[in-house]
């Protein structure tokens, strides 16, 4: 199965299970490791010397799996963020978390590069500025400072910058 | 020997906080009231106390910090003190005077000496006075003025707020250019948190370290020490690891930090508990120390005290406010440290994470402490602030309690909202920290680029994540295991899920 | 200071011991290793080691007592130590020569030295010589002398075991009519669980406490004592609550049971932890104590010890087993209590209970320690001991430790298995237990026909119930809980499953 | 719905349920009380000045509550132990808990009282006798010393004394 986590995408395959030993096939490398469930619904896999603690939990948008006290999400790669378009890392900028729109620093039609602050949002009483992934065009701004925003909503609708499809298909390419 | 009727408590607070008072409070044969917004009715405090009260919706200021309804449940549940915990509240005069006025005790210092010290223009002229050394700084924010002090000091500069603490309203500013922003970004995180925006401006010390002392005062004018915490490691000037006793701290500047801590308290004539903060600078000329900010109420990280000192804090808070006397402190013993178990993305500049919690393993053993509110089902919103647990070990020595660390964190696993757990687990094994090489820019200096390309782990992770779209990990198989009570492994076993190795599917 | 090599620890053992040792094996670096039999090989020992190997079936003999086994287990993984815990192969001086014939440290005290304190007729005999007070007694079983002996002492007198301990194989006998009996029983309960018959007969106290003394040993001639364990609450002669100090016990009887301790240790050159039991017995003449039995073990109430005195006693164990030198013991602090929790119906005679456990909830807080094996899934079978888990609470004074532990049992809930715990609320709560009025005989004193009707908690029981049947409380509801990630309470609200109150079908 | 804890049988309504006010008859008895649920699937239930912390489970065989640290087991009423029989308070002697049988003291045939050994087990290294719970005639002794025995095994079949119909039917009516 092909998963994502962030911008990175993985694929992985259980190839086999015999008693306590797992093969399974990541990123293309053939992974052999030994399992052994817990009563707790818990497993430790032992890859080599190292010995890890699995937890994992399925949610309707993700797939979450701890490792230790380290936990990783992921959602298979077919549903993740939209494909890059024309460049664009991603075609919006959704709220990584609920909370309120504090400042909108683009209006639309405005060129922006990838790093430049786009909105401020606080949650937890922090601020956190969201940043353009790649350089764009602001085709909508969505929000107005005093929003308040749920995990997801869509802040900025971004579009490819008209004059540099070439180093899109590049990029597209990369 | 209590001069006055204590025996309703409502706990002005939420989560891990909400919950340690009640246990303490409880022990000591207290009523406890729970107050709660909206969508903590669920909470593991609720269910802790003996009654609890709806005061408002999410937010804190129609909530936690709505002063009218936290007093009118106090009236209604016949609750005859108030504890604050820390945050909200707790640090605000108009609500200890409030609670005096309805005839409530309120478990903390007196509204006056809060007033005083919350005042961090007002606490600098304090000590001065009292001849505690400061950072060198101006008491305002005026940019023209801030300007000029930054070009006879030098940058970094730091803007801070002149109410409140943990680090919000604050910014370090590296350059001229940033000044203006810093300005108003900490002025309006300052008005956001504390209902004030006034904010000053004082020299940044490049790499020091945050030593604080704890400290009580009792009515009779008595006033104690317990030892220091050593809280240099932050993010964001917020703590997220703490100690005590400070490694490697001279004996006479230990002293003279709980002296100067102690004339602090007198020169103000403060009761109950409270924490002087100081930052500690180390050159050719030895230790130089300079206060920082007293902070007029219990602190998150008051366990690793307790645990050294063999007492329980909150339980001298509920002492002092019934007018007992204090006791001489024991002698400490060992050494604590004590991690912050955050609602945060640690990779992605501790961004604040939400969700709900749904798989937990909570650490135990020796040695071990977890103060923590989270239970299977638990909401982690983005409402409050996100600190859903701590971790607190105790040693004979640093080491021992750091080993126990390790091995705790190991043990957790909480799965539904990104945590710091994985992140500090890394702090805590890293070389910088076992050589207690301490600074507030442990996080920079040492974490940046967190977390380290770990193959073996990703694969694990990865395998972990197929299995569990399998229903071969995690609470499908538990449940599995749960609703079968054969309890033949076979049976139990999720494997057969596996056959076929069916793709996971969304909803 | 180590003179030989220790990295590698096989902890021959299961359940919330072997899990503690492995704890602080981790914490000191090494390298850990479990050993399970078939049912147990989803326990959280197993998970907690960093290697694990099965040793056999589920009967002890043919796993946990199989000596072979283990051995080839440690050689296997490298093990270069064996820590026993306590029962199974603890005290068998075979297994310890066993292991010492193979080149790998024991973590205990020395086979003969063992063999001496573990026969029960020869530690009388040590402790006569070593001029420490024996309970009168003759050393057979032979039912004429035995007969003999009653007529001359009058009943009720006490049937040993001469190996073992735990309470196994032990029987008192109010009349003439049960003697033969009671040999008969003790004998074969004794040989089923020590494979030694062996069995002798002394007088039995009529209401006496149970004081026993921790003490220490190294191979330098080194012998210290931490203080002494009030274990007299007991039910079949088998603890169920311990606490230090012990309460009231007079200072001049204390320094006689420590240097009583003391003296039985050297007589024998012992090494490593061990345990002097007494029994206390209280007239006009005041204080008397006698000889009761050495446990050549780490004993399962440790921890009220280990949290007193600030140590940590398997530590300690593995430091002497290195050859190390032991340091003079900190000062005690404090008050500890333990609650063993264990699955019994105390309603019925505390006859054992098996069961899967499908819900838990584990207690927290200041001053609360919890080690336990158990989690959610975990199986009890019938196989083993029953313990649980082991309650630990410590506080300032007694008072404090005793409040504690009311609230920390209160927050306790395991289904699936019952257990002592509910039981065990009301020993702390009762009059008796805050007066610390113990002795041996406590239960049959003060709980007898426990529990007493109380008809609040049969409605809320009944409601419950009712509640589950309809889906409304419990794992069904969690889990609605839990698979809805959208944080709506009315959306997890189980109660829509109430409407129309459907009936509880048998599947 | 009845049910069933031991020898007790009990019957339970939940008569209503608005907000957290919870109405329930009990035995016959209207008791009403306040009802909070929590995050973690308990609930925390009021009956006047008294506070309990509710849990529950269900199992194949019964439902299992717990009440603070109190637990206890329910089996619905008609599914519980066999109804007493002609003065029988059961028609088998079971076992308790898996275990071993130790000591068979009793023969096919034989006339024993309430409360009489007649069978001894080993579970957990403790020795537990089975007594009759009334007097009753040994009909079959389904085990004997050494066998193996899992939780439910019926180790003796009872029936009722022939010469006591009079005092039975007392019994029955009681």
């Amino acid at each position: 199965m092909k998963l994502k986590s962030g911008a990175r995408e993985y694929e992985v395959e259980i190839v086999s299970r015999d008693g306590r030993t797992l093969r399974a096939r990541v990123d293309g490398r053939e992974v052999s490791a030994t399992i052994e469930e817990l009563g707790d619904a818990s497993a430790i896999l032992s890859i080599g010397e190292r010995r890890f603690r699995l937890l994992g939990a399925r949610r309707k948008d993700a797939i979450l799996v701890a490792v230790g006290p380290r936990t990783f999400d992921f959602v298979p790669a077919e549903s993740g963020a939209r494909r890059a378009r024309g460049g664009l890392a991603a075609s919006e900028v959704t709220a990584p978390m609920p909370g309120k729109v504090l400042k909108v620093l683009v209006k639309d039609g405005d060129r922006v590069s990838a790093g430049q602050p786009l909105v401020v949002i606080e949650a937890m009483k922090m601020e956190t500025a969201l940043a353009a992934e790649s350089d764009a065009m602001i085709k909508r701004v969505r929000v107005a400072p005093g929003d308040n925003i749920d995990h997801g909503a869509v802040l900025v609708e971004l579009s490819p910058v008209p004059d540099s499809s070439a180093n899109q298909s590049e990029r597209g390419a990369r | 020997m209590a001069v006055r009727k204590l025996k309703v408590l409502l706990v002005a607070n939420r989560g891990e906080i909400a919950l340690r008072i009640i246990r303490t409070a409880r022990a000591m044969g207290l009523r406890t009231v729970a107050v709660y917004s909206e969508p903590d009715a669920n909470s593991a405090h609720v269910a802790a106390a003996d009654d609890a009260r709806l005061i408002g919706p999410a937010e804190a200021a129609k909530s936690y910090l709505n002063i009218a309804a936290i007093i009118e449940a106090a009236r209604e549940t016949g609750a005859d003190a108030i504890h604050p915990g820390y945050g909200f509240l707790s640090e605000r005069p108009d609500f200890a005077r409030a609670v005096d006025a309805s005839g409530i005790i309120f478990v903390g210092p007196r509204a006056a000496a809060m007033a005083q010290l919350g005042d961090k223009v007002a606490a600098r002229k304090l000590a001065i006075a009292a001849g505690v050394p400061v950072v060198p700084g101006i008491e305002t924010a005026e940019p023209a003025a801030a300007r000029a002090f930054a070009a006879r000091e030098g940058y970094p500069i730091l803007v801070k707020a002149a109410a409140g603490g943990g680090g919000r309203g604050m910014r370090v500013v590296e350059a001229e250019a940033g000044l203006d922003a810093a300005l108003e970004a900490a002025s309006r995180e300052a008005l956001a948190a504390f209902g004030d925006g006034r904010v000053f401006v004082e020299k940044y010390l490049a790499r020091p370290r945050h030593i604080e002392v704890q400290f009580l005062g009792d009515e009779h004018g008595t006033v104690i020490t317990m030892g220091e915490r050593d809280c240099s490691i932050q993010r964001r000037h917020q703590k997220i690891v703490e100690e005590s006793p400070a490694p490697g701290l001279g004996a006479a500047t230990r002293d003279a930090m709980l002296a100067a801590a102690t004339r602090l308290a007198q020169a103000v004539g403060y009761t109950n508990a409270g924490t002087a903060e100081f930052l500690l600078d180390r050159d050719q000329a030895g230790e130089k120390f300079y206060f920082l900010e007293v902070n007029a109420r219990l602190q998150v990280e008051h366990p690793i005290t307790e645990i050294r000192f063999g007492c329980d804090l909150v339980a001298e808070q509920i002492k002092i406010a019934r007018g007992e006397k204090l006791a001489a402190p024991g002698v400490p013993r060992g050494h604590a440290i004590e991690c912050r178990i955050n609602a945060e993305d640690a990779a992605a500049g501790f961004r604040p994470a939400t969700g709900s919690v749904l798989e937990l393993r909570v650490p135990a053993g020796p040695g071990v402490r977890f103060d923590s509110y989270l239970t299977r089902g638990s909401e982690v919103g983005a409402f409050y602030d996100g600190l859903l647990g701590k971790l607190i070990t105790h040693g004979a020595d640093r080491e021992q309690a750091r080993a126990r660390m390790l091995g705790a964190l190991d043990e957790i696993a909480i799965l539904g909202v990104t945590t710091t757990a994985g992140f500090l687990r890394d702090v805590i094994a890293s070389e910088a920290f076992a050589d207690a090489d301490l600074s507030t820019r442990f996080i920079e200096e040492h974490c940046s680029g967190w977390p380290s390309e770990d193959r073996a782990m990703s694969e694990a992770a990865l395998i972990a994540a197929a299995l569990t779209a399998a229903g071969a990990l995690g609470a499908g198989s538990g449940q599995r295991a749960i609703s079968n009570s054969s309890g033949e492994t076979t049976d139990r076993s999720p494997w057969r899920a596996l056959r076929g190795f069916e793709l996971w599917r969304r909803p």
